[in-house]
C-alpha cells in the first residue's frame, strides 16, 4: 500500500469495495483480489484507528496530567 | 274864762295871769308823777351845772308828733345815768329811747317840761333789742346780711385798713401781737381814725369806712379795733346806717371790738369776727400761718412726688434696661444653640452618609471579591465538561470507526470465495476464467475446479444449458 | 415768672403741678419744667409771706397821697 | 438718635422692643439694628434721667436753703 | 461669602444643607462642598451672634457701670 | 484612572461592573481588568471618602475650635 | 498557537471541535489535529484561568491590603 493514502482514502476505497462485491458484479477472480485489497485497507484503517486513539489518547492524558500536576 | 267869748265885754290878762292859771291847773291835774315812753333827740347836758335838759320827741313813722323839753336835775341825772348805764351797757345818750317817771311841769318862766326823776332801763334794752332786730331784718331783706362774709378774704391780708383810736389799747395789741410774729410775716396798718362807741361812733365810722372805700384798692381788709375801756355805747354797732355799710363794703371787714356781750349787728355781718384785737392779729397771722402751710405742704409734697416720680421712672427703665438685654442674651443664646444644633446634625449626618457609602463600597468589594472567583470556578467548570467531552466524544467517534470497520471486514469476510469453498463450493475456471451463468464451455473444454482442498482438473464431455 | 401773676394764682397754681405730680400725671420730660415752675411759684410765694418793705412803702405813700387828697 | 424723641417716646419704644423681643418676633438681623437702637434709647433715657434728676435735686435743694435761710 | 447674605438668609441656607445632607439628597462630590458651605455659615451666623452679644455687653456694662458711677 | 471622573460616576460605573461580575455576564477576558478597574474605582472611592470624612471632621473640628476659643 | 487568540474565542473552537467530534462530523485523519488543539485550547484556558484568577487575586488582596493599611 502506497503511503500517500490516508484513511479516509482507504475507507472510501474500501466502501467502493464493499459496494462492488456486494453488487455481485465481479467476478470470483476479482473478488478474490478485491478482498484481499478489503482487507489490506482494513488492516490499515484499523491500524491507523489504534495508532489515532493512541496518540490521542496520549494527549488526552497529557492533559489530564497537566490538570492533576495543576491541582 | 267867759269873758273871753264876748267881744264887748273883754276882759285882758296879763300872760302871767294866764301862766300862772296853768301851773294852777297843772299842780291840780298833774301832781304826780307818770311814766312816759319816749325818745332822747337830743340830750342838752350842761357840764357845768350838771343839769341835763334832753329834747323828747314821740315819733310817729319818722314824724315827730310830739316834742317837749325835759329837765334831769344833776343828782338825778347821775342817778339815772348809773342805773341806766348799768343794765343796758348802753350810755345815756341821743338818739335812745326811754321809758322815765317824769312830774309834768308848767313855768311861767320856762313853759311845759317834764322834769325826769326815775327811769326804767329795760324798756330801752327791749327797744335796742327790737332796734337790732329791725336792722337785721332790714339788712336781711334787703340781701346785704351775707354780703361781706361772701366776700373772698385774700389769702394774706397784709395791707390792713384799721379803723380805730390810735391810742386804744386794742390797736396797741394788735399792733405788737402782728409786728411781734415769730414767722416775719409783713403786714401794713393804716390807721384810720374813729370813735368807736356811744355818740359819734356811727358816724365817724361811716365817714372812715368810706375813706377807705374810696381807695379801697390799697386794701386787703378792714379791720374794726377797739380794746380797752368801758364795753358801754356798742349800740352804735347795731345801727343800720353803720351795719348796712359794713355788710356792703367791697372789701371783707374784720371786727375786733372787744366786748363780752352779745355779738352785735355790726359783728354778725362782718367778714369775720373777733372778739378782741389780739384774736383778730392772730386770726391774719393764722391766715398767713395757713398759707405759709400750704406752700410748705405744696414743697413738701412736689419733693417727694417728684422723686416718686423720677423713682418710677428710674425703675421702669431699669427694668425695660434688664429686660432687653436678658430677652437679647434669651435670643442669643437660643439662636447659638440652633447654630450649634445645625453644626452638630451636620457632623452626625455627613459621617451616617460617609458610613453609608463605605458599607454601600464594601457591599461592592464583596461582589467584586466573589464574583471572579465563580465565573472562574464556572469557567473551569465549562473546560472540565469540555475536556470530558472531547474524551468521551473521541471515544465513541473511535469505537464508530472500529464498528464500522469490522462491519464492512465482516462484510468483505462472508464474500471472500474462500469463505464460498467452506461450505461445499467450488469455484470452476475455464481458460482460467471462472464460468458464470452466461458461460458456454465447449465439450473438451478443460475445466480446472478449485475446492478447498485443492485443484481438480477435469474436461467437459457434455453440457446441459438451459 | 410772669409780673401779672398773683400771689393766689401763684399757690393755685402751685397746687395744681404738685397735684399733677402727685397724680404721677406728668411725665419725665415735663418734670423738670414743672419742678422749676413749681419752685418759682413756692420762692414767689415765700416772698409774699414776708413782703419788703420796699412794697409796704409804696403803698404807704400812695396812701398819704390819697389821704391828702381826700382831706 | 433725632433730637425729636422726648423721654416718654423712649421708654415706650425701648419696652415695645422688649417685648418684640420677648416675643420672638424679631429675628438676629432686626436684633442686632434692635439693639443699636435700644443702647441709643438706654442711654438717651439715663441721660435724661440722671439730668432731670439732677435738675430737680438742684431746684429742691435750693429751695430747702431758701427755706432754712429764712427761719 | 457675600456680604450681602443675612442671618436669616444664612440659618435659612444652613437648614436647607442640614435638610439635604439628612436626606442624603447630596453626593459625596458635593458634600465637602456643602460642608465647606455649612461651616462659612456656621462660622458667619456665630460671628453675627457673637458681635450682637458683644453689644449687649456693652449695654450691659454701660448700664452697670454707669450706674456705680451714679451711686 | 481620568481625573475628570467624580465619585458618582465612579460609584456608577463601580455598581455596573459589580452587576455584570455578579450576574457572570462578563468573560474572562475581561474580567481581570473589570476587577482591576472595579478596585480602582473602590480606591477612589474610597479615597474620596476618607478625603471627604477628614476634610469634613477638618472644617467642622476648626468650627469647634472656634467655639471653643469663643467660649 | 496564535497569541491572538483570546479566551472566549478558545472556548468557542473548543466547543465547536467537541461539536465536530460529537458529530463525527471529523475525519479519522483530523481527529489527533482536533484533539491536539482542543487540548491546546483547553491548556490555554486553564492556564488564562489560572492567570487571570492570579491576577485577580492579586488585584483583591492589594485592594484587602489597603483597605487595612487606611484602617
Amino acid at each position: 500500500m502506497k503511503k500517500e493514502i490516508n484513511y479516509t482514502q482507504a475507507i472510501t476505497e474500501l466502501e467502493a469495495i464493499v459496494s462492488e462485491i456486494e453488487n455481485a458484479s465481479i467476478g470470483v477472480d476479482e473478488l478474490s483480489e478485491k478482498v484481499k485489497r478489503a482487507a489490506e485497507l482494513i488492516r490499515y484503517c484499523r491500524g491507523r484507528l489504534t495508532a489515532t486513539e493512541k496518540e490521542v489518547n496520549s494527549i488526552l492524558n497529557n492533559l489530564g496530567n497537566d490538570e492533576n500536576i495543576q491541582e | 274864762m267867759e269873758q273871753a267869748h264876748s267881744q264887748s265885754e273883754r276882759q285882758v290878762y296879763s300872760l302871767f295871769d294866764i301862766t300862772e292859771s296853768i301851773t294852777r291847773m297843772f299842780r291840780k291835774h298833774y301832781a304826780m308823777p307818770f311814766w312816759i315812753r319816749a325818745e332822747i333827740s337830743k340830750l342838752n347836758l350842761y357840764p357845768h351845772s350838771g343839769h341835763c335838759y334832753p329834747d323828747l320827741v314821740d315819733r310817729q313813722q319818722g314824724k315827730v308828733r310830739a316834742q317837749v323839753r325835759g329837765i334831769i336835775w344833776r343828782d338825778d341825772l347821775f342817778e339815772i345815768t348809773r342805773k341806766f348805764e348799768s343794765v343796758t351797757r348802753e350810755s345815756f345818750r341821743e338818739g335812745i329811747n326811754i321809758m322815765f317817771l317824769a312830774y309834768v311841769r308848767f313855768s311861767s318862766e320856762y313853759g311845759l317840761s317834764l322834769q325826769i326823776i326815775d327811769i326804767e332801763p329795760l324798756f330801752t334794752l327791749g327797744e335796742l333789742a327790737r332796734e337790732k332786730l329791725l336792722t337785721i331784718e332790714r339788712l336781711k331783706k334787703e340781701g346785704l346780711f351775707n354780703q361781706n362774709k361772701l366776700l373772698e378774704m385774700p389769702l394774706l391780708p397784709s395791707r390792713l385798713a384799721v379803723i380805730s383810736a390810735e391810742t386804744s389799747k386794742g390797736y396797741s395789741d394788735l399792733r405788737v401781737t402782728l409786728e411781734n410774729n415769730v414767722s416775719g410775716y409783713r403786714f401794713h396798718l393804716t390807721m384810720f381814725h374813729a370813735l368807736l362807741q356811744g355818740d359819734g361812733a356811727v358816724e365817724s365810722i361811716r365817714r372812715q369806712l368810706l375813706a377807705i372805700q374810696a381807695q379801697k384798692h390799697l386794701f386787703d381788709a378792714v379791720l374794726i379795733i377797739r380794746g380797752g375801756g368801758d364795753e358801754t355805747g356798742m349800740s352804735c354797732y347795731d345801727n343800720y346806717a353803720l351795719a348796712s355799710l359794713v355788710a356792703g363794703f367791697p372789701i371783707p371787714v374784720i371786727t375786733g371790738i372787744g366786748h363780752s356781750t352779745n355779738e352785735t349787728v355790726a359783728e354778725m355781718v362782718a367778714a369775720i369776727n373777733k372778739i378782741t384785737p389780739t384774736a383778730v392779729a392772730h386770726y391774719l397771722i393764722g391766715r398767713f400761718d395757713e398759707f405759709s402751710h400750704r406752700i410748705g405742704n405744696a414743697a413738701a409734697m412736689l419733693e417727694v412726688s417728684a422723686r416718686l416720680i423720677l423713682q418710677t421712672a428710674s425703675d421702669r427703665f431699669a427694668k425695660a434696661s434688664e429686660d432687653f438685654v436678658d430677652a437679647a442674651f434669651e435670643l442669643i443664646k437660643n439662636e447659638q444653640q440652633h447654630t450649634d444644633m445645625l453644626g452638630r446634625e451636620i457632623r452626625d449626618n455627613v459621617n451616617a452618609t460617609v458610613f453609608n457609602h463605605r458599607i454601600a463600597l464594601s457591599r461592592y468589594e464583596t461582589g467584586i471579591s466573589t464574583g471572579p472567583a465563580r465565573i472562574l470556578m464556572q469557567s473551569d467548570s465549562k473546560i472540565a465538561e469540555l475536556h470530558r467531552l472531547v474524551q468521551v466524544h473521541k471515544n465513541h467517534f473511535i469505537k464508530q470507526q472500529i464498528d464500522q470497520l469490522n462491519h464492512t471486514e465482516g462484510k468483505v469476510k462472508l464474500l471472500d470465495p474462500v469463505n464460498v469453498l467452506k461450505r461445499g463450493f467450488s469455484i470452476t475456471r475455464l481458460n482460467g476464467k471462472a464460468l458464470n451463468g452466461n458461460a458456454k464451455p465447449a465439450a473438451g473444454d478443460e475445466l480446472e475446479t478449485e475446492t478447498l482442498s485443492g485443484k481438480i482438473f477435469s474436461t467437459v464431455f457434455n453440457k446441459e444449458l438451459s
